[in-house]
């Protein structure tokens, strides 16, 4: 899911960079310094959550859960999976530092779109229905990634075309396990803590 | 877990030659390498980057076993990408395989990506990738970053190896209830379960930081205590950093106009 | 029949001092041993390597007569010996303690029905029935170590670890607990600080002490543990 | 003078049991007081009640000879009142020890020169200089404990409210913890399950049970704890 360095044109590369900009800056806005331990502590969630290897057929995939994080956090998401990014990319070489904006927005961008499209039918109605729309928003939110990836790529390049079909179809499977995963995930919150939703504060 | 403790320098190590050069310029002189690299086009001038951070990985004596693996799992990433670019990219033809016609200009172009991805990872991990996240947060904030976002990051980088080993005990737990992961609903929501309960279980911990925050007089500031100093030897670093930079951009002139 | 038999465990977490240093034992069946030792002596370690979540950096472990080394080993030693968490939530991870009660027998490749029936009857076993569509984190500590307890025994294993069982429990619960464990048959290893609960239920004790089990000087005096904690 | 006075408290948390069921109590200048209490009695809510962290459903906290009940009531008791948190992962929240150690006096509206200047004092008096600039999450579970102790004292409190302090401490580690809290003047509500150091420390003991506080039967035996566990 990682961009790397010098993949991508340079007005797809800094065209990533502003709307990270703006997207990191809408978040930081609505995150009050009270919020920022539950925040920080999330982002250390995730970033843990990001290093589970789950099986798949006979290989097996690392989670991005961003879904999952829109959910919980909102706009928040963007500044938060930024430093998950950030942390990744200085500490473990994955990702790149001039892409660090467009790769934010590949994650965090459908994160927030998922937010304002499956949270508010999360936070009422029965747990059961929750965790089918929790479902439905981590395959939306990895599908959207995966068409920002296409995108990114199919805009730097007609060369790229067959390569962004690829990521597209390569989606398709992980799409369904982000899906299960994230419904699961969302019918225990809702059961054992519903008010992990609630903060409407973080929106 | 040992993934987590690598959150802390690649190494820590006081003999490196820049191991005690200022991190404010480490990260502006990261930054510096990474855009001066991108901009490279000509191959010439992205070896010499990737020789550059080569040099760089031997100052900081990053173990070069593990570098190299790190930066080899980047790799095959890479090439998922880049391997259909001498093919589907219009050119003077190269080579077929199966039917297929890889032009030049394709290959080119995939090396090109190559090397500009491994010089700047691997510049990044010699030159950041040595300090303490905690001192990364700290120099982003000499840098004027947002002062919340950093504080973000230090939350994040506080908790990572908490919460970690929290997960890692949760796993075990599985495990010694006979838990091996398949490609199944039961798994598939188990691990569901497990990544919500992190959750629940990190929100009711930030609850209680919260209380102890306010035990100690908490007033809507959090302090970001830190002494940077610029000294000679600093920027003697910097110098010779840009004076090699520099020549990066003078092998690509030199190049683009023979 | 020899159920486990640790000779000679070395064990050391990486960049740390050795905890085990030489530990060996032998546990039969229907004994119920007990092993005591101080904070951070290693106890849970032990246990921790009997069922492989750790390897030894030295040392052999025989459990259910045959030697065991790699991780497929140990998918056997799993089923067959149930351990008992010491912070009862590391273990509960799923919403309800129907569910988690259910989480081992479906990793025994039981259908969801034949879980379900297992679930209602060990929690019958344990008179914990009325606890089973309650939410696991919102349950007290004791009834917490009881569904954890219920949760290993659902997949009737052979052997129980128990690591401080009676944390978290009150003297009632305490009480509940003591009558159960002597009514189970298992074979039964149990750490634990408390010198009360290891003499109504220990037929052999250990210390855990410099990473070597020794005898226990329980006899010598009352009050062993205040001196050894 | 007295310096808390807890008058039939009541609590319970959001759709549990009550924890506390009429719970008094008062601290006396010059007191350390040491409360004893199963896993899950209460004792931590009980110090929580008394920072204002959770509002009793019924009953009366009365803390520097003032009545307690609104929010701003509670920002003077945290001033004098220092709680040092069960688990100090919870309040070592700061990257550095500096900057934890410091989190406190700038809150009070120190200078960050006369804060710093308190850190140097605070960390030098507990012996704890070595450690002033490093990384908090690296700290090893006993120094992270110390150091959770400087922070607090660094606001120069009146009382000091310790939560199994303790806890993850190895034997060379709780004897310096002995000796430092020995020399300090402060009032002290201690938590602690370990007789020996209540028995070091305390000039008097309490137990929660039931909800309620009674007297310790300390004097009965030395293996009181025993029972009371
Ligand atoms: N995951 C780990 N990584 C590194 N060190 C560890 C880890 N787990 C435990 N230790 C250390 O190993 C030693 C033994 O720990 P262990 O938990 O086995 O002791 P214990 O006898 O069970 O103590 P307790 O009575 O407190 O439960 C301790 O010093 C502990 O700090
Ligand atoms: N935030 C919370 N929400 C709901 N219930 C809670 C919360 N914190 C504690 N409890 C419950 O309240 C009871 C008392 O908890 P408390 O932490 O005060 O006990 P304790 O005496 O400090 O125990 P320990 O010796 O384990 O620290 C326990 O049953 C616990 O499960
Ligand atoms: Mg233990
Ligand atoms: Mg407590």
């Amino acid at each position: 899911m990682h961009i790397v360095d010098g993949a991508l044109s340079n007005p797809v590369v800094i065209g990533g960079a502003v709307v990270a900009l703006g997207g990191i800056a809408m978040g930081l806005k609505r995150l009050p310094v009270e919020r920022i331990p539950a925040a920080g502590v999330l982002s250390a969630s995730f970033f843990i959550a990001s290093l589970i290897h789950v099986p798949i057929g006979p290989s097996s995939v690392h989670l991005i859960l961003n879904g999952m994080a829109g959910l919980v956090l909102g706009w928040a998401a963007f500044p938060a999976l930024f430093v998950a990014l950030l942390l990744q990319a200085v500490f473990f070489g994955f990702g790149g530092l001039t892409v660090l904006g467009v790769n934010t927005v590949l994650i965090a961008a459908p994160a927030v779109a998922v937010h304002f499209l499956c949270a508010p039918v999360i936070r009422k109605g029965p747990a059961r229905r929750a965790a089918v729309w929790g479902g439905v928003a981590g395959a939306a939110s990895l599908a959207m990634t995966g068409v920002l990836v296409a995108f990114a790529l199919a805009l730097t390049g007609d060369a790229f075309v067959p390569a962004a079909k690829l990521v597209l179809v390569a989606h398709a499977p992980v799409m369904v396990i982000e899906a299960l995963l994230t419904g699961a995930a969302v019918m225990l919150t809702r059961q054992v803590k519903p008010e992990l939703f609630m903060k409407e504060a973080w929106g | 877990m040992s993934i987590l403790a690598s959150l802390a320098p690649v190494r820590t190590m006081p003999q490196a030659r820049f191991g005690a050069v200022d991190p404010r310029a480490r990260v502006v002189l990261s930054v510096g390498f990474a855009l001066v690299t991108v901009g490279l086009s000509e191959l010439v001038a992205l070896f010499a980057a990737l020789a550059m951070a080569t040099g760089l990985m031997i100052m900081a004596h990053l173990p070069v076993g593990s570098t190299l693996r790190r930066m080899a799992a980047m790799d095959l990433f890479i090439f998922a990408l880049i391997a259909m670019l001498p093919f589907t990219t219009p050119g003077t033809p190269m080579f077929t395989i199966f039917g297929f016609e890889a032009s030049r200009e394709g290959l080119y172009h995939a090396v090109q990506i190559a090397l500009t991805a491994n010089a700047v990872a691997l510049a990044m991990l010699a030159l950041l990738g040595t300090m303490e996240a905690v001192t990364l947060g700290h120099a982003l904030h000499a840098l004027r970053c947002p002062e919340r976002l950093v504080q973000l990051m230090m939350f994040t980088v506080r908790y990572i190896e908490v919460l970690g080993e929290e997960y890692a005990r949760m796993r075990q737990a599985m495990r010694a209830r006979g838990f091996r992961p398949r490609s199944n609903w039961h798994s598939y929501r188990s691990y569901g379960y497990l990544v919500g309960m992190m959750l629940v279980r990190a929100i009711e911990r930030s609850e209680r930081i919260l209380g102890a925050m306010k035990c100690r007089g908490f007033t809507g500031r959090i302090p970001l205590l830190e002494r940077f100093e610029m000294r000679r030897r600093d920027w003697q670093f910097v110098a010779g950093f840009a004076v090699a930079l520099a020549v990066l951009v003078g092998i690509e002139v030199a190049n683009v106009f023979v | 029949m020899c159920l486990f038999d640790l000779r000679d465990v070395h064990f050391a977490y990486a960049g740390r001092a050795p905890v085990l240093a030489g530990a060996s034992f032998q546990l039969h069946e229907g004994e119920r041993l007990a092993i005591n030792g101080h904070n951070g002596a290693g106890k849970s370690t032990l246990l921790r390597l009997m069922v492989g979540l750790l390897r030894p950096t030295a040392g052999a472990i025989i459990a259910f007569d045959a030697p065991r080394q790699k991780e497929a080993d140990f998918h056997e030693v799993r089923r067959r010996a149930g351990l008992v968490f010491q912070d009862p939530d590391d273990q509960l991870f799923c919403p309800t303690v129907a569910e988690d009660v259910a989480f081992g027998p479906l990793n025994l490749g039981q259908s969801r029905d034949e879980a379900m029936a297992q679930v209602d009857s060990v929690l019958s076993l344990l008179d914990l029935m009325y606890l089973r569509d309650r939410i696991t984190h919102k349950l007290s500590g004791g009834e917490k170590r009881l569904v954890t307890l219920a949760a290993v025994l659902a997949m009737s294993p052979a052997v129980l670890l128990l690591d401080e069982p009676t944390n978290a429990l009150d003297e009632e619960n305490e009480a509940r607990l003591v009558e159960i464990l002597q009514s189970l048959p298992q074979a039964m290893v149990i750490v634990s600080h408390d010198p009360h609960f290891r003499r109504k239920l220990a037929t052999r004790s250990l210390v855990l002490r410099g990473g070597v089990l020794g005898a226990a000087p329980e006899a010598a005096a009352q009050c062993t543990h205040a001196v050894t904690r």
